[in-house]
């Protein structure tokens, strides 16, 4: 890297919640906004640059940044809004990271928010994410999406639905104990697996929530963030993995771009142990079956065996694989915001303020990443010191 | 700007209703026009292109996530592809900090758009707040009609002042062979022309539905130069948002553009921009814009717009020629006019924009703007 | 996911806003694929480096960024990969409803090595075996529309 | 696999087609607390109210939860006389299926006394060719109100 060593110096997020009638979107965001500049200890004046983005098809809007801006106090601050469907989240990170790094700004806000309540129901003909003029007339939606997967992942790795289910009960472990996320449920396997089936072995537990909710992050670059907190946690890499396809060219149907984008950012960054040299894991899994599958892909342990670290009872925030210890996408998913909801988190653990859900021990380095349409992925290593 | 970067590489596509092809054909012969001018493909070794900005509103294209099917068009499959939701200006503002920020050394940015498919002031008006502004109705062409008969009565521009910015862009257009509209046009001719909405006329509006697409390929200083013999650098830029709500701002004033403009002024050291440009390419969706943003970016004094189009300086062969190619008065599609100024803009510099070259032009002003009655303004200056 | 329909009590706490926008696609050079459906034929582009063919057809090829110019012929009939039925609404791409359906969804490998899915006429998901051979029922010809749902169904092949 | 004759697809026609598509979507519109309380002001009590910010003493209207510039946290209610005058003025000629009425009708930024910034209306009750920037403007009611904002069917010349 030839431009500035930039670190996260704020990070603020929601109450996650199914509705809220008490605010617009642009209120909302406001809210995250505030939580971010009250963790960093700045004001609204210090911020120079705002980048925003949602899910736009879940918005009603073309180009929403533009009624939010007012309301989070950013009249007269330079910055533009960025989507790229699912993983715009981590498309709105990656740009704050580059305009923070490029030594343009000081104190770079990135805004996402999701307020599904305004379009549960709202899709009609044409679909969410279908736009094609094709991919609209195929009967697809992301629980046949993740069925589909998950029939695969089951058939070739020999995990039966009782272990999906042990990831779902994990996951609620988790979200029980943060104090942001949506969905907190007490769930048993028994209770998983007793649910509503979907579409073969995809249960309603096992699929993402609809969230009203938004994030926020402060980014800065060095000499700004050592001034501004005495905490910083500083960006090590990322790397956006879009693969503009809406039916996979994968030949493995369980597969994503995640190894791809994991195995180029370890190279970059000197990873060979991932197990080791990472100590806290915010993977966007947007069905738990699909942890799985993520938690091979970005090298936790072989091809089709995340299933024995369940069985094995391995997988939990104080335990060997702390993997999701915020609960993950499957307790609060603000679509567009839910991967800036997984840097928060991993930034949180890096500094150890995750109260209840912190992992102990020294987290020196967190992953985060964003998912997107059929496997796209945007990838993010965090660091405690540079 | 503590680095610079380069602009190795432009491309256009001949602005006009296009029904006969689809948007992926669109992308695909821009985009391949760029890489075969420099030779480059996307690799993941660092040899190549790394990473791809788009810009433009989804909703043009389809109901959502259109462009995320459509990266591997220009061979982002696997790579950094990412999408600007705003005019063609910010994604050329965004690629440019890839680099600067050392996470990128060579970003193609794309844009393109197909007004031909859908009712744009439809998405337009869909970017305005459900509660208050969109459910009285109000769009784009409504937001600017309000902004235009603040401006010129409050400065007393007359009509003919702001008839002549369109001959001008028309005239201009005639010398630009990717130009959509470039009939002779007369002063009497604009205001004859039927009302669209008081006091903007047809004529005065930029014509629609328009079908086209823009490219160019960014470079760190190093590359640019093993790349280009004639690389065109960018030495500032800035965004800067203004109130949504129109009844918040003055419309007489556009506040944000002239932050934005002394911003990158800032950077590149520009201190009397009617002076120091060569040639402007300003995103002018109705004929009062061209006046009222030349005012915020410094052309002119306050109010001072009229004056400074009768006053012949911003014709072809005048002081500081704006909109050499016909601007957006001659038919560029929604989301891509900034984009296109740029492109024009960078052409200027190479020498090698043809029968619309402003003669040995060194240092260019590109606009882009976005939101009702100009909210986002981006400002980018060039040098060659 | 069962969509609840819950209107506001209160209309200025929140109302409802029913959009339709139209689209005009141009299909440019997905046209001959349009043109095939309604003729009762799948068609496909394929790769000119790895004959890799695709289903919708695709200009260039993705992995290796080449213009696809050939067409392929995909047969009538393929080999099943993965079959499953949703069990919760969802909307009929045709009409717009959403609506309950009773056939499960199949991932098909067609005759000329394209990848494609559709709805399968077998709603008994035991008798669908991965491997096994669907072939494709159309709509007659004066309803086909030149959409991927002119193939009513994929049936399996009696042997 | 069966064998597949490959058919030649040379007779399938190339020309280009258009497709037209309807996508369709109906989103729940949240106005919030604060809106709501503007809303339902001009609903109950004819009544418009603007909000006052804390820090820059600014008073906007239509209201908000934060100040744009101080981003303040507002709740100073302030009730103005909807009384205003007319900053500009268009007239819309075309028509367009979002639009609540026929055209021509026109919209108008009112200022409004008492407060920092205008609110934007249609104009009603005048000649369309008798608008004037600096007329004084009131709104006029609808009879039955609903808790919009088009509950103001227009303002007109006071």
């Amino acid at each position: 890297m030839t431009g500035e060593r930039i670190a996260i110096v704020g990070v603020g997020q929601t109450i996650h919640k199914s509705k809220r009638t008490d605010v617009n979107t642009a209120e909302m965001c406001a809210e995250a906004v505030e939580a971010a500049l009250a963790d960093a200890q700045l004001t609204i004046k210090d911020i120079d640059c705002v980048i925003l983005g949602s899910f736009e098809p879940a918005d009603g809007y073309s180009g929403p940044d533009k009624f939010i801006i007012p309301e989070i106090g950013c009249v007269g601050k330079a910055g533009f809004e960025m989507q790229n469907v699912g993983t715009t989240g981590g498309v709105v990170c990656a740009t704050g990271f580059n305009m923070a790094a490029a030594g343009l700004f000081e104190n770079v806000l990135c805004v996402a928010w999701q307020k599904m309540d305004e379009a549960a129901g709202a899709f009609g003909r044409g679909g969410g994410g279908a736009n094609e003029y094709w991919t609209g007339q195929f009967p697809m939606s992301p629980i046949t999406n993740f069925a589909r997967r998950t029939y695969a992942y089951m058939t070739r790795s020999g995990c039966t639905e009782e272990h999906l289910a042990m990831v779902r009960v994990k996951q609620d472990q988790c979200a029980q104990r943060n104090k942001y996320a949506q969905l907190k449920l007490g769930l048993t396997v028994e209770k998983v697996m007793n649910d509503f089936l979907l579409a073969w072995p995809i249960r309603r537990l096992h699929m993402c929530p609809t969230t009203a909710g938004s994030a926020a992050i402060i980014v800065c670059p060095e000499k700004r963030a050592k001034k501004v907190t005495k905490k910083p946690v500083w960006v090590e890499d990322w790397f956006t993995c879009h693969q503009g396809g809406a039916l996979t060219m994968a030949e493995d149907p369980t597969a994503s771009t995640l190894a791809y984008a994991c195995q180029k950012i370890y190279k970059r960054c000197g990873i060979t142990n991932p197990n080791k040299q990472i100590q806290a894991w915010e993977v966007y899994e947007p069905a738990s079956t699909a942890e799985l599958r993520w938690m091979e892909e970005v090298g936790i342990c072989e091809d089709y065996t995340a299933w024995k670290l369940f069985e094995q009872g391995k997988v939990g925030i104080e335990k060997e694989v702390p993997f999701n210890p915020s609960g993950g996408v499957t307790a609060t998913n603000p679509i567009g915001c839910t991967p800036v909801v997984r840097v928060v988190e991993a930034a949180l653990q890096v500094r150890g303020d995750a109260e209840e859900h912190q992992i102990p021990g020294t987290i020196n380095r967190a992953l985060a990443t964003a998912y997107g349409g059929q496997g796209e992925n945007v990838v993010f290593l965090l660091k405690k010191s540079l | 700007m503590a680095r610079r970067v380069g602009i190795v590489a432009v491309a256009q596509t001949k602005f006009e209703e296009k029904p006969g092809l689809h948007i992926g054909e669109l992308l695909y012969q821009t985009s391949r026009d760029v890489m075969k001018q420099t030779g480059l493909e996307f690799k993941d070794d660092g040899t190549g292109i790394d990473s791809t900005v788009a810009s433009g509103y989804d909703l043009m294209s389809g109901p959502g996530g259109a462009y995320m099917f459509l990266g591997y068009v220009v061979g982002a499959w696997q790579r950094e592809d990412e999408r600007v939701i705003e005019d063609g200006s910010m994604a050329v503002y965004y690629g440019a900090a890839q680099i600067l920020a050392g996470h990128a050394d060579v970003v193609l940015v794309v844009g393109y758009s197909k007004e031909t498919q859908i009712n744009k002031n439809l998405i337009e008006c869909l970017s305005l707040d459900q509660v208050y502004q969109r459910r009285i109705g109000l769009d784009f062409v409504s937001a600017a009609a309000l902004q235009a008969m603040r401006y010129s009565t409050k400065n007393g521009i007359t009509p003919e002042q702001l008839a002549k910015v369109v001959v001008k862009a028309r005239k201009n257009a005639k010398n630009n062979p990717y130009a959509y509209c470039c009939d002779t046009i007369t002063v009497k001719d604009v205001l004859k022309s039927t009302m669209l909405c008081d006091p903007i006329r047809v004529q005065e509006a930029k014509p629609t539905p328009v079908d086209g697409a823009c490219a160019l390929i960014l470079a760190s200083e190093e590359k640019a130069k093993k790349l280009t013999k004639k690389p065109v650098w960018i030495t500032g830029m800035s965004s800067c948002y203004d109130h949504h709500e129109l009844g918040y701002r003055d419309l007489a004033n556009c506040d944000s553009l002239v932050t934005a403009a002394s911003k990158s002024y800032k950077m590149a050291g520009i201190t009397k921009p009617l002076k120091e440009f060569d040639v402007a390419e300003i995103s002018e969706h109705y004929s009062y814009q061209e006046l009222l943003w030349s005012e915020g970016l410094g052309l002119c004094g306050k109010g001072e717009g009229g004056k400074l189009i009768d006053s012949g300086k911003t014709e072809m062969g005048g002081e500081l020629p704006v909109n050499p190619s016909g601007g957006v008065l001659s038919g560029i599609p929604h989301c891509l006019a900034g984009m296109h100024s740029v492109v024009e803009c960078a052409l200027q510099l190479r020498g090698e924009a043809g029968d619309r070259q402003v003669k040995g032009a060194k240092k260019a002003l590109a606009h882009g703007v976005d939101g009702p009655a100009g909210q986002l303004h981006c400002v980018i200056t060039l040098e060659n | 996911m069962v969509l609840k329909k819950e209107e506001p009590q209160d209309p200025s706490v929140a109302f409802r806003y029913p959009r339709v926008i139209t689209y005009k696609h141009s299909l440019g050079y997905q046209s001959k694929f349009a043109h095939a459906l309604k003729m009762g034929r799948i068609i496909a582009t394929k790769c000119p480096v790895d004959g890799r063919c695709t289903v919708p057809p695709r200009i260039v090829c993705p992995m290796h960024h080449v213009r696809q110019t050939e067409w392929v012929d995909q047969g009538q009939r393929g080999k099943l990969t993965s079959a499953f039925k949703i069990n919760f609404p969802m909307f009929d791409s045709r009409t717009g409803e959403l609506k309950t359906w009773e056939n499960p969804i199949v991932s098909l490998e067609l005759e000329g090595g394209a990848k494609m899915d559709g709805w399968c006429a077998e709603t008994d998901t035991s008798k669908l075996k991965p491997g096994m051979l669907l072939e494709a029922v159309w709509r007659p010809p004066e309803e086909r529309k030149g959409r991927v749902d002119d193939i009513l169904y994929w049936k399996p092949v009696e042997k | 696999m069966t064998h597949h004759d490959k058919k030649s697809v040379a007779d399938i026609p190339e020309e280009p087609i258009v497709v037209e598509v309807q996508a369709y979507s109906n989103f729940l519109v949240t106005i919030g607390n604060t809106g709501n309380k503007f809303l339902t002001e001009i609903r109950d009590n004819k009544a418009l109210m603007g909000i006052k910010c804390p820090s820059c003493k600014k008073i906007y209207i239509p209201p908000r939860t934060h100040c744009p510039t101080c981003f303040a946290r507002m709740s100073e209610w302030v009730k103005l006389s909807g009384k205003g005058t007319l900053e500009t003025f268009a007239v819309v000629r075309y028509q367009e299926p979002y639009m609540p009425k026929e055209a021509p009708y026109a919209y108008g930024v009112i200022k409004l006394d008492g407060a920092d910034t205008g609110i934007v209306h249609m104009i009603g009750g005048v000649d369309l060719n008798k608008i004037k920037v600096g007329m004084k403007m009131e709104p006029v009611f609808k009879e039955h109100r609903e808790g919009s904002i088009l509950d103001i069917e227009y303002f007109k010349p006071a």
